[in-house]
């Protein structure tokens, strides 16, 4: 399976629309273990990622990555920033091979965040989420099941990474924002395939 | 709250930006400062140590300082008053987010002191 | 000068502050800093690093940061860029405080990384 | 020997003068090997020592030292200020015995110095005046070749307390501001008991 290129813009408008609806929830569970700014952070970036897309409409799926990529990069201004930047300035360097599957290009995006967070799953991070359905789309089974369930393992963790992992058992019990706000983009991308 | 924290620093933007740091991880902490000299310098005044003490308003205060003399004028104070005073030789910074984070969800003294070991550098 | 120093902190207070206080020993030094994000508020900027890196007048960069996402940021940056950046994952403050002393005496970079070998904590 | 009220305050008074006199020196000598600041840190504490004394002429010995302490204490801002503060405080809590002869006083501000710079002899600090001039009292030997040999000994010292300690091997060479400054007051001490 592809995205063709406007079906991916859909995707990162409804991502970014998510966010801008969201915004509370993602700083509520970014107070419980984090500094509570994660969705102020998401917002800004949205909203630079919406206008950097009226700005120039992307002609290619590898433009359309890279300018969400550089609006995160430049304008969230916390950890996921540049692990979101990464994860689509990787995507869309790969994405210019016209081969590429969907599920690898979420893997990718993965590896990306990996790489920047210096990080892996378990970590209770939003690798949590983008690893599970990466998984589900090679195996072709990807939907919402997959996202709740990427939640609710996340909430049972103990964070190693980021923020939380300073309150050690005491970031169980929460779900972290990285992984919601993931949740918000892989639910956008079910919205587009389910079309 | 049981737990307060005190920045000392050599300079007072050194110790507002960490209580800026700090607080918006850990916005229900007392936490107070003492940056520079008395007259806005580069260095340290015990007044401003005795203010921040005063003005802290945890039952106990973990403490964490920069270089030499905002060390030797906390341990000066901490022989001049009685109030229960940590004082932590670990990176400032680093230290004080730890500690401050650990403080804001109630974690026991002991829980806060070992995840400062790996910090102690001074 | 051979190395220059820069600062990325989540604070502009932070950042403004260890310049003033390692600059006072080492005044001849490139000191260069990016605290907080664009508007000013508790994070980072990638533009903000991008740019003291640009103004750091050293042939060498020495790199020192607090948390996260500054250190995420700096990364990126070192992808996007060629200048020769060394990053250490020191305690901030006093991490950049004796490597500026040692920098400031034309230290080799060997002594400098001996010295902040002590003062890894991340 | 024992130093009288009114020799004691001629001490603190020349001391005073050759701080503020020496301002400049004494910063170079910082700035060599440290921040730069000791003379002006001085000054200040010197200006704060004349202060308090015009506005309260000591009564006592222990009145005397304490001025001093504490106004070093409250001005100088540098660890001078917390070293010599405790240096004078612990001399004047001691000087209330009568029989406590002079070389004691200085051994106990000696001490006091060590105790708040958890430092010793041989760290290149002004510990390496006072303990000399302490020794050289005791066994009735002091003059200004004493201090003259404390400060070209602590030239070749290498620094392990204080800033000049984060230079190693490039300390050597450089007096101690610290030292420089002790010389000054025990300068003013030999002025005070030649005459
Ligand atoms: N090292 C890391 N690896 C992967 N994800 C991380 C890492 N550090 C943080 N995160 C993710 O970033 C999220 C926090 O983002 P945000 O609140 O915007 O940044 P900050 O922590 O700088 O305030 C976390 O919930 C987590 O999912
Ligand atoms: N731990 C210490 N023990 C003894 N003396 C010290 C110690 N640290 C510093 N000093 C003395 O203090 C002097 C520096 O004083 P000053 O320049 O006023 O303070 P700062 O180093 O804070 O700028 C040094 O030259 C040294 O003699
Ligand atoms: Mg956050
Ligand atoms: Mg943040
Ligand atoms: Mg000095
Ligand atoms: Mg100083």
């Amino acid at each position: 399976m592809k995205l063709e290129l406007v079906d991916a813009k859909k995707w990162i408008t409804l991502f970014v629309e998510k966010l801008e609806s969201n915004q509370t929830i993602l700083n509520e569970l970014d107070t419980a273990i984090g500094d509570g700014d994660h969705g102020t952070n998401m917002k800004r970036g949205a909203e630079a990622v919406t206008a950097a897309l009226e700005k120039k409409e992307p002609e290619t799926l590898a433009d359309l990555y890279k300018t969400t990529a550089f609006a995160m990069i430049q304008k969230v201004g916390g950890a996921s920033g540049p692990l979101y930047g990464t994860a689509f300035l990787d995507m869309s360097k790969a994405v210019k091979n016209d081969d590429l599957e969907l599920s690898d290009l979420i893997q990718i995006g993965t590896d990306g965040l990996k790489r920047r967070g210096e990080s892996d799953t378990g970590m209770k991070t939003m690798i949590d989420v983008w690893q599970p359905v990466s998984d589900a789309l090679k195996a072709d089974k990807f939907d919402q099941s997959v996202i709740d369930a990427a939640l609710e393992n996340v909430k049972g963790l103990v964070a190693t990474k980021g923020r939380a992992s300073y309150l050690e058992e005491k970031s169980k019990g929460h779900i972290d924002p990285g992984a919601q706000s993931s949740a918000y983009l892989f639910e956008s991308l079910i919205e587009v395939l389910g079309e | 709250m049981k737990y307060g924290i005190l920045i000392v620093s050599h300079s007072a933007n050194i110790a507002k930006g960490v209580k800026d740091l700090i607080a918006q991880a850990a916005p229900n902490l007392s936490i107070t400062i003492a940056g520079g000299t008395e007259d806005g310098g580069i260095g340290s005044s015990l007044e401003k140590i005795q203010q921040a003490v005063d003005d802290n308003k945890g039952d106990e205060i973990l403490a964490f300082y920069d270089l030499g003399s905002s060390k030797m004028n906390l341990e000066m104070l901490l022989e001049m008053i009685d109030r229960t005073i940590h004082k932590y030789d670990v990176a400032l910074v680093e230290g004080a987010y730890t500690a401050a984070t650990l403080a804001e969800v109630d974690s026991p003294l002991t829980t806060i002191e070992d995840n400062l070991k790996s910090l102690k550098i001074k």
